[in-house]
């Protein structure tokens, strides 16, 4: 499930209807990005996200069908929102419903890291000596590179050892 | 062909969309960006860095030997920052 | 945060606490386990969890203790709940608030993976065959283990390298 | 001392909680199993597989070697299915 908006989500609820009904679902795993009031040595005092309307929605869906070939997950969601946020203000929701804690951990994680680097936002600080563009970050290409050699870890030809039981 | 900027390429440009009819030996993106270049002006600007603006040819992630033709809708941003 | 509690919980309320006022937060990891209906190829109607009351949270509070020395986070929060659940049912939530979302998503995962073996439960599974102890999983006690060696990547002294921004 | 019964250990031992007082002899938890065990019943069924049984000595998961002593609260149980 894939949402781009300006305005804010119900984490909770969108939360919920990740395993309303499915009762295959052991756990869901999943990030809140909020906006912070500092950056740096630099006070934030809003945040504008920018945004390329017609490829923002192809480029988060290919982030999760991608998720979706990696892990044996149940649903996935991704909800990133755009234009003018004060700190405090959510930013974006990804989520991982799977059977298994490991490959919703993994799947979660590894939609906020694509996210970064592949999902076409740009982010302009408001700072007290005027508007700034956000640099990308190294450590960013760095987190969403390990994904191009990691292997998934809990593939269904490699399930966790021992009996399975009913809560992940 | 349509030409989007965003972020601050867009603000170097100053113009955020624009529809072009480069000279027919323009095929790749590089020469796109090449001939944008010697329009001049705020277009110069936006790609003095070529290593800071990234591609996107009708809406797909590209390199820079990309080709290019009429038609297509090319998007010129700085590396993105969303998440 | 630490509560052990038969009654439901709100996700998205007790999420909103771990960021109320702190815009220090950058990112919010959660987990939510819940209840499936088959575990291996057994159908699962009802699930008991009983625990050792005296000792439930002064174990939880060490688990919520190690991770705050573990990561530089902001707030945790690990609810529990005991008692009969039917699938579909949240057994348990676990979060971590950092400014960095890799310190996020580390202590969420160290904080589930050590309630699996620390935190004394015990679950009982009701099938079509009779109620059955769930036994532990080796997985879970690797997945345990992996801590103990594992050293945090986000601290304090090694920061995501390039400038950071407002947005985690 | 107080003992503390778990999960399939409680339903094997027949019994969630009971005081007792061993001989002065039994001054660790393996000492303490040994002595439960030599009880019979329900008991000698609960400590027949030792590795399967955890202990918590008032409160903190201990090991086998660990002392007892009058007014510790000892609690026995299968390894912890939580989460």
């Amino acid at each position: 499930m894939i949402r781009v908006q300006a305005e804010d989500f119900d984490v909770g609820q969108e939360l919920e209807k990740l395993s309303d009904g499915n009762h295959g679902v052991g756990g869901v795993c999943s990030f809140v990005g909020l906006v912070r009031d500092i950056a740096g040595d630099k006070t934030i005092e809003a945040m504008t996200l920018e945004h390329y309307p017609q490829m923002t929605e192809p480029a988060l869906a290919k982030i999760e069908a991608e998720a979706h070939d990696r892990w044996p997950l149940e649903e996935t969601l991704i909800i990133h929102r755009y234009g003018r946020l004060e700190p405090g203000d959510r930013i974006v929701l990804v989520a991982a419903a799977s059977a298994h804690r490991e490959a919703a951990f993994e799947a979660c994680h590894f939609l906020i890291d694509w996210l970064k680097t592949q999902a076409p936002f740009w982010k302009l600080e408001e700072t007290p000596d005027g508007g700034q563009w956000v640099d990308a970050r190294s450590s960013d290409g760095r987190a969403a590179e390990r994904w191009l050699t990691d292997k998934p870890q809990d593939k269904p030809q490699d399930k966790p050892k021992g009996k399975p039981n009913a809560a992940e | 062909m349509k030409i989007l900027y965003f972020a601050w390429l867009r603000e170097k440009a100053g113009i955020g969309e624009e529809d072009v009819s480069p000279p027919e030996t323009v095929t790749t993106v590089a020469e796109l960006v090449e001939w944008m270049k010697s329009r001049g002006g705020g277009f110069a600007e936006a790609f003095a860095n070529e290593g800071m603006v990234r591609v996107a040819v009708n809406q797909e992630h590209v390199q820079t030997d990309h080709p290019v033709a009429a038609g297509d809708e090319i998007a010129f941003f700085p590396p993105i920052t969303g998440g």
